[in-house]
């Protein structure tokens, strides 16, 4: 039991971040790929992010999308998932 | 450096033909060239409809005070199909209407362009306004496309619909 | 003999040219041909406006629970012309719109052939749908235009907008 | 005095009515030029040709124009003007 839970706590998944608008200029690139802890949660991934790359727009300004689809920010993510952090709009 | 880190995001994946048919299928896509307005209006002829309601929205030459000479449009392309598809299929339910499609350009656009193109057809004509407003109105609030302004003096800003 | 007494109202007195001449100079004209509505578009080309919001009725296949062949319009070319200036200048005073055009076409149409076309531009999107839709009610109401619908037993009959 | 008045009441004036629509397939015509009573009013032209028409509408449905432009019942006409009675539109 205790293995399983080591196992689990150590396991890493592998998530792909896509960047527009400005926080493509802040991270400076347009995607990247980030291993992050097994549980990590899309709030705690933004957090990450934003200490790595000083992304200047708090995570409340944001909205989540995950595999191209809007996601809620409590929304579990999985290994090989595609992350888009959503900065306000400007189409139209 | 600012072209690379947004270079794909002004471009369609999919070619030109392909967004027509998502649109004509799902009701919305993206494009990264002239939208083809007749195109477009064909694939909403339908005898049982006497109403046909249509906007566009052009690249204007002022925004508040500032003179603007032109602005470029980057898209999250499979995420604004998506969403595309689910506002045109609420659309649907909320107005009494028979087909709606909406094109969105992304890329690079001149004074008089046209970024964005609706048409709506219906029976009768309220429907038909109604539902290419709030077409209009949840494609600028959800789509995610996002635009830079260039001015006069060279310099661009990022600009937001909301927040 | 019916159509003895309403052949004038079938045709307008003018040339196609001058109608769209009048169309461009006081926003309102009658047409009894296909309406371009290219013509019309191009008259409205302004860089400050940012929406373009246009409206095309046109003959549907039924009207309530009878299906309709065709129907005929007849117009009195020169009072809809007066009130039609009137309708438009009244549009641009109620509303933040640029310039407004619509066109009214008479005689014989067929299913699916534009009977109506109503084009406004605006610096911002929300006039143009307003004054659109003002402008349409506004001609149904009032511009003095008749339509007589003909059904598959070949009866006919006069219709009403209100009254 | 009394003369003047006499001349006034007899003299007429010339009215071209045009007719559109059902009030066209009524009077048979597009157009008609009539001869009337100097102070004769809308209302009361109205109420002539409806007689010699057998019109089916009242007066209380329809609007009125003169010379080209929307008039009210109560505006007097004169000699040379042309009126057209309204019945509701359908345009659209």
């Amino acid at each position: 039991m205790s293995t399983v839970v080591e196992n689990h706590t150590d396991a890493t998944m592998n998530i792909t971040v896509l960047y527009f608008a400005s926080l493509a200029d802040e991270a400076n690139c347009h995607d990247e790929k980030v291993e992050v802890k097994q549980t990590t949660s899309l709030t705690e991934l933004y957090e990450q992010l934003s200490q790595k790359h000083r992304f200047s727009r708090p995570q409340s300004e944001l909205r989540v999308a995950v595999n191209d689809y809007f996601a809620k920010w409590t929304d579990e993510i999985h290994d090989g998932d595609s992350v888009v952090f959503i900065t306000p709009v400007a189409g139209g | 450096m600012t072209d690379n880190v947004h270079g794909q995001s002004m471009n369609i994946k999919r070619s030109i033909d392909e967004a027509y048919s998502i649109a004509e299928r799902d009701g919305f896509a993206l494009l990264d060239t002239d939208i083809d307005e007749n195109r477009l209006k064909k694939t909403l002829d339908d005898d049982s409809c006497g109403a046909f309601v249509c906007f566009e929205g052009r690249v204007r030459n002022h925004n508040n005070a500032s003179n603007v000479n032109r602005l470029t449009y980057y898209g999250y392309e499979d995420l604004a199909i998506n969403q595309g598809r689910a506002i045109i299929k609420e659309a649907k339910q909320r107005f009494e209407i028979t087909h709606a499609i909406a094109i969105h350009r992304i890329g690079a656009l001149e004074i008089g362009d046209v970024a964005i193109w609706v048409g709506v057809v219906s029976s009768h004509r309220y429907p038909a306004f109604d539902a290419c407003r709030w077409i209009l109105d949840t494609i600028k609030a959800d789509i995610p496309v996002w635009k830079q302004e260039y001015y006069q003096d060279d310099s661009s800003k990022w600009l937001s619909n909301n927040g």
